[in-house]
């Protein structure tokens, strides 16, 4: 499997990303860079985390202008699989593969800490090393993660079952206390009708290594590498 | 020439900033204050397009990139002398 | 003649100014001025520290740069070094708390990466006012947001720090910003301007008005007239820094570039200045090719900002295309704005006028030095001496306030904020008593810690300064790390005052005697003077940043009880003293009495069985004894494992037992070990002369404490922990 | 009574917000832009205060809570009906 990390000006998950490909799961791995229009051949395009330009006017929307996002979009219309962690999710909303949009975090701050994830949905690529229910224990690290889409949207996405990962207490409850971030429906984690897209605010970059505390997130990356 | 956009939520959305800076006016006294929202103020500076132009230019430029629409809307205006902050 | 009033403004004495009329050989026009006024500052010529820095050691066989440089430099082998500096933001941060702390962490990203290394880690040390006033409240939420904002924003993580509160704090804030990065050995680059005739390039930003006299803000005291300097606070802008560290570091990489410096505080002045002395050169710019942000600037004001993100290269005159090449890939210009010249002057034309042109020598290296007057100051008799008030009832209640106290509380309200684990090499996240880096592909770790107990030093200097030091090694130790190498941060008030130069020389002889006996080269630091308001000084308070190296990650442990039954260890011993201890402040109100005693040797020989116990796998669990003392650590000990575990200590002591429980002796660790290791630990510490003894087993939900048979504290660990997590949000959510 | 307060930074301080906006504006062609400044934008509804109460306490709220005077300047105006955003 060939992955392409892609490069904002502002990404600063890139090279974990890209180290986790390459050295944990020993895949081709690539970086993108945004001014580019070519995809290289890649099989899975990764949209890292950090601050693409700043986020200074909304998180990821002025990345998903990038030359190389018009390729992505189409790749991603090509049933090719993307994967958005953390800003990479914001560019996918801004851009409108994935519904919706972030808002800031319901207590007005950044957010670092670990969290329990719950797997809705074992059934897709990205998800298929995974059992229903299972509970992931995995990083977040943002300030606007609370995820917002209207009613008629939630409905849509749950019936649906789009929503791949849900915030939960260790237990498996989707308690309020659970949901730091205030996302509506505990939303965590997100995959288009596709089911070829996925966008969500944990980094499982940061979970793929016992020394760092969790192996959870690599998973998601085992996942999408089983044949 | 200059413009003014203001991009706000919509009223469906929550806005615990507004919130946050309600309360805060609250705590300190101020009890008249019923509501409070908060949002974003673009000032632009145009040259070399005429007022047409820009009529037309400005909603296209806040509706694809200074607002999003699924969870905010916007209003604009070209400022005249004395309306500059 | 001179205006008395320019020259004031300038915080020049009439005495300077005529050296620097004679070294310039005539009357200085108001750019010189001004030029001088900045770097003949106390903040960038230590003109009242330099005599006293020189007394702490700085050699080593590890060393590569020392003191001299943007940061210090300490080889880790494996064709790798480690580049460390820490800084002070104080000033900006109580005008502007966001963007003061802020650009603090921009300014310290700086001088690592000018040195060719990717900046891996940031700590921080924070001092604010207590939190029942709601402006020390605003404050502190101001500086930590500043401080997330930049750092998460650029992708360095804030792996650790410290956070303490006191009177003296409430209008002079403390930010004191640490940052390490790792460079290869080969890559290292330096602030020089070599080579008559290659180009001087300008990177980064366009200059504005901003922060004009920021330096020289930072060598006043601080009065009414605050207000006035309000403009001279910049707004950072984390994103541009990101992409000036990438395309800076590549332009390295590929070894394009003869030398680079950044333009912190005192801006182009300083970098013109310090590169082209450091070589033996000078330099020639124009300035109106200096890209700048507002219309009309003078060459006064051009020389003097201090617009963040800015650097100044020197390049190889056949490799300017392909450095501006490199900038505009990352959307950044790089203007040829001079070139070096032979001459060992600064020259500086502006609309085709010479509006500079001065020795850089006498800039840089002539300032005059300082050996401002000292004297014992008279508050010390008064503050030392202790009558130790009645014994309170329950001992309990009293820990239970203790932990709760914000010096002692759970921190996490301020690091869930920090992005501490970007980059993914966090291997012990913050709480534990030093932050762990693992290096990519290989075994070594590295550990850091920022340091200071200003209370101790307010009632003893010298043995503050070199408890701070021994502290900061203790907390490396309990990771089984052992130290490489000290930066330093000396917060202090006016140094025109006798009493405050007093502080700052017995600061120093400690940390010296300290550095000298753990063998550690101080490597930089930085001094930030002037720390009062309205008269009032700061306690005097030194920051001690160390890091240390870990022989092997796969051994690492944290300060939490692992399993039930392990057997709990005292490291040290216990003794009767209650002076300065966090316990008379947050029970009796008092900061009074004599801090605890240290002995250097029996510090450095129980560290050394830490570090080695560690490393041959005989602990499972080690925190240090400081604020709080015994009884703290112990409840930390319960608190911090991956789930909670109580613990019964049965302690033969005959101190008081409030000493017993929160007296801060020092040289004491609480290790806990399963029983198998227990004799070869008891042997190794035998072996090194260390007192060790097993007062106590780990288990159970509660944590008890007997002297003599007796109990003196019994509470459930889960009461322990919700005194000390809540107590911080609660008191920074009051309205 | 609504009332709405611009606050926006002083012209001499560094705004990046609008350079990012800005720069993003001149990628997507459109190279009349001359300037942007970004700022924040409150909407506040008052009760059981007279206008001239109004008149004193919203610059007094501007000056003391939403803007940071060292680094931000405000202006406000109250609403009338066909104003609000
Ligand atoms: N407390 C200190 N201990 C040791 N060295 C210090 C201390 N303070 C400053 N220095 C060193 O003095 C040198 C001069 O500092 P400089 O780089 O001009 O300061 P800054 O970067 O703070 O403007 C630096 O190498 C710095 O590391
Ligand atoms: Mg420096």
């Amino acid at each position: 499997m060939k992955f392409g990390v892609v490069i904002f000006p502002g990404s600063n998950c890139d090279y974990d990303t890209f180290f986790v490909l390459k050295n944990g799961l020993r895949q081709e791995t690539v970086f993108l860079w945004h001014k580019d229009h070519d995809l290289r051949g890649v099989d899975c395009v990764v949209l890292p985390g950090g601050f693409s330009y700043g986020d200074y006017l909304r998180s990821g929307a002025i990345a998903r202008f990038s030359p190389l996002m018009q390729e992505v979009r189409e790749f991603a219309d090509r049933g090719g699989s993307v994967l958005g962690i953390c800003n990479g999710f914001q560019v996918l909303l801004e851009l409108g593969l994935l519904p919706g949009a972030m808002l800031r975090n319901k207590n007005l701050k950044f957010l670092c800490q670990y969290v329990h994830l719950r797997v809705d949905n074992p059934e897709t690529r990205f998800t298929r090393r995974t059992r229903r229910g299972q509970i992931l224990r995995i990083p977040i690290a943002h300030f606007d993660g609370h995820y917002f889409s209207p009613p008629e949207t939630l409905r849509d996405l749950e019936e649906h079952g789009q929503v791949v990962f849900r915030y939960v207490d260790e237990k498996g409850k989707p308690t309020e206390a659970a949901n730091v971030n205030g996302s509506a429906a505990g939303i965590a984690g997100l995959i288009n009708r596709r089911g070829n897209v996925l966008g969500m605010m944990p980094h499982p970059e940061r979970a793929s290594e016992a020394l760092l505390g969790s192996e959870d997130g690599r998973l998601i990356f085992e996942s999408l590498v089983q044949p | 020439m200059r413009v003014r956009i203001l991009v706000s939520f919509k009223e469906s959305v929550l806005d615990p900033q507004g919130q946050t800076v309600k309360n805060a006016l609250l705590t300190l006294g101020y009890g008249f204050v019923k509501d409070v929202r908060q949002g974003k103020v673009f000032e632009i500076a145009l040259d070399g397009i005429t007022e047409e132009q820009a009529r037309r230019a400005i909603p296209e430029i806040a509706d694809k990139v200074l607002a999003n629409p699924i969870i905010e809307k916007f209003t604009w205006e070209i400022l005249t002398e004395q309306k500059k902050v | 003649m001179i205006d008395p009033k320019l020259l004031a403004d300038h915080n020049l004495t009439l005495e300077e100014y005529k050296r620097i009329v004679s070294l310039v050989g005539r009357e200085p026009n108001i750019t010189e001025l001004g030029i001088f006024s900045l770097m003949w500052s106390e903040h960038c010529s230590y003109k009242s520290s330099r005599a006293f820095l020189k007394k702490l050691p700085t050699k080593g066989k590890h060393v590569i740069q020392g003191p001299g440089e943007n940061a210090g430099i300490i080889d880790i082998g494996g064709g790798l070094a480690v580049v460390f500096k820490i800084e002070s933001h104080n000033h900006p941060s109580f005008i502007e708390p966001f963007q003061g702390a802020a650009t603090g962490v921009g300014g310290i990203l700086r001088d690592i990466f000018t040195m060719g290394a990717r900046p891996i880690a940031l700590l921080d040390s924070l001092r604010f006012g207590p939190l029942d006033n709601p402006r020390n409240r605003a404050i502190m939420d101001g500086v930590v947001a500043g401080i997330s904002s930049y750092g998460n924003s650029i992708g360095v993580p804030t792996v650790g720090g410290e956070v303490y509160f006191d009177d003296c704090y409430s209008k002079n804030p403390l930010v004191n910003v640490f940052c390490l990065g790792l460079v290869e050995k080969d890559k290292i680059f330096y602030a020089k301007a070599e080579g008559v005739g290659n180009p001087v390039l300008y990177v980064g930003s366009k200059t504005g008005r901003d922060g004009i006299h920021g330096a020289t803000m930072a060598s006043a005291e601080f009065g009414k007239e605050t207000e006035q300097k309000r403009p001279n606070v910049q707004v950072g802008d984390p994103f541009k820094e990101k992409l000036l560290l990438e395309a800076c570091l590549e332009v390295m990489d590929k070894g394009l570039i003869v030398g680079i410096q950044d333009m912190g505080a005192a801006g182009l002045t300083c970098s013109t200045a310090e590169m082209p002395a450091k070589s033996g050169t000078g330099i020639s710019i124009n300035l109106d090719l200096v890209p700048q942000r507002e219309e009309g600037m003078t060459p006064y004001e051009i020389m003097l900002s201090e617009s963040q993100e800015r650097m100044l290269l020197v390049a190889k005159k056949e490799n300017v295309t392909e450095v501006q090449k490199i900038f505009a890939k990352w959307d950044l210009d790089a203007v040829d704005i001079g070139e070096v010249t032979a001459g060992r002057n600064l020259r500086v034309s502006f609309c085709g006028e010479t509006v500079v042109d001065v020795p850089v020598d006498a800039v840089v290296n002539l300032c005059p030095v300082y050996r401002r007057p000292s004297r014992k100051p008279a508050y010390l008799q008064a503050v030392q001496k202790l009558d130790l008030p009645p014994l309170a009832g329950d001992l309990g209640a009293a820990l239970l306030k203790v932990i709760a106290s914000p010096i002692i509380a759970d921190k996490e309200w301020v690091f869930r904020q920090y992005d501490h684990m970007v980059q993914t090499n966090t291997a012990l996240l913050p709480g534990a008593d030093a932050a762990v880096l693992r290096v990519k592909g290989q075994k070594r770790a590295l550990a850091m810690t920022l340091d200071g107990n200003a209370l101790y030093c307010y009632l003893d200097p010298r043995t503050g300064g070199a408890i701070a030091v021994a502290e900061a090694c203790r907390n490396l130790a309990c990771v089984g790390a052992r130290p490489i190498g000290v930066t330093n941060c000396l917060n202090f008030g006016n140094p025109e005052k006798p009493e405050i130069m007093w502080q700052f020389k017995k600061v120093i002889e400690g940390m010296t005697e300290a550095c000298r006996i753990f063998e550690i080269p101080v490597t930089g630091g930085n001094v930030s003077f002037y720390n009062d308001t309205e008269g009032l000084s700061i306690h005097p308070t030194p920051v001690l940043g160390i890091v240390g190296l870990i022989g092997d990650v796969d051994r690492l442990i944290g300060p939490g009880f692992k399993e039930e039954g392990d057997a709990v260890v005292l490291l040290g011993e216990n003794r009767d003293e209650l002076g300065g201890s966090e316990y008379l402040r947050a029970i009796h109100g008092l900061e009074k009495g004599r801090p605890p005693g240290i002995d250097l040797e029996r510090e450095k020989a129980v560290q050394e069985v830490c570090i080695q116990a560690i490393a041959s796998g005989l602990v499972r669990s080690a925190h240090d004894i400081s604020e709080g003392g015994l009884a703290v650590c112990a409840a930390e000990s319960c608190i911090l494992g991956r789930t909670e575990i109580g613990c019964v200590l049965d302690l033969e002591d005959k101190a008081r037992p409030d000493a017993l429980l929160f007296g801060e002796a020092q040289s004491r660790i609480l290790i806990s070990a399963s029983g198998t290791h227990l004799s070869k630990l008891l042997d190794l510490a035998a072996e090194k002369g260390v007192p060790a003894k097993v007062i106590g087993r780990a288990g159970g939900k509660e944590l008890v404490i007997r002297q003599s048979g007796r109990d003196v504290v019994r509470l459930p660990v889960h009461r322990l922990f919700l005194a000390w997590k809540n107590a911080l949000p609660e008191a920074l959510s009051v309205r």
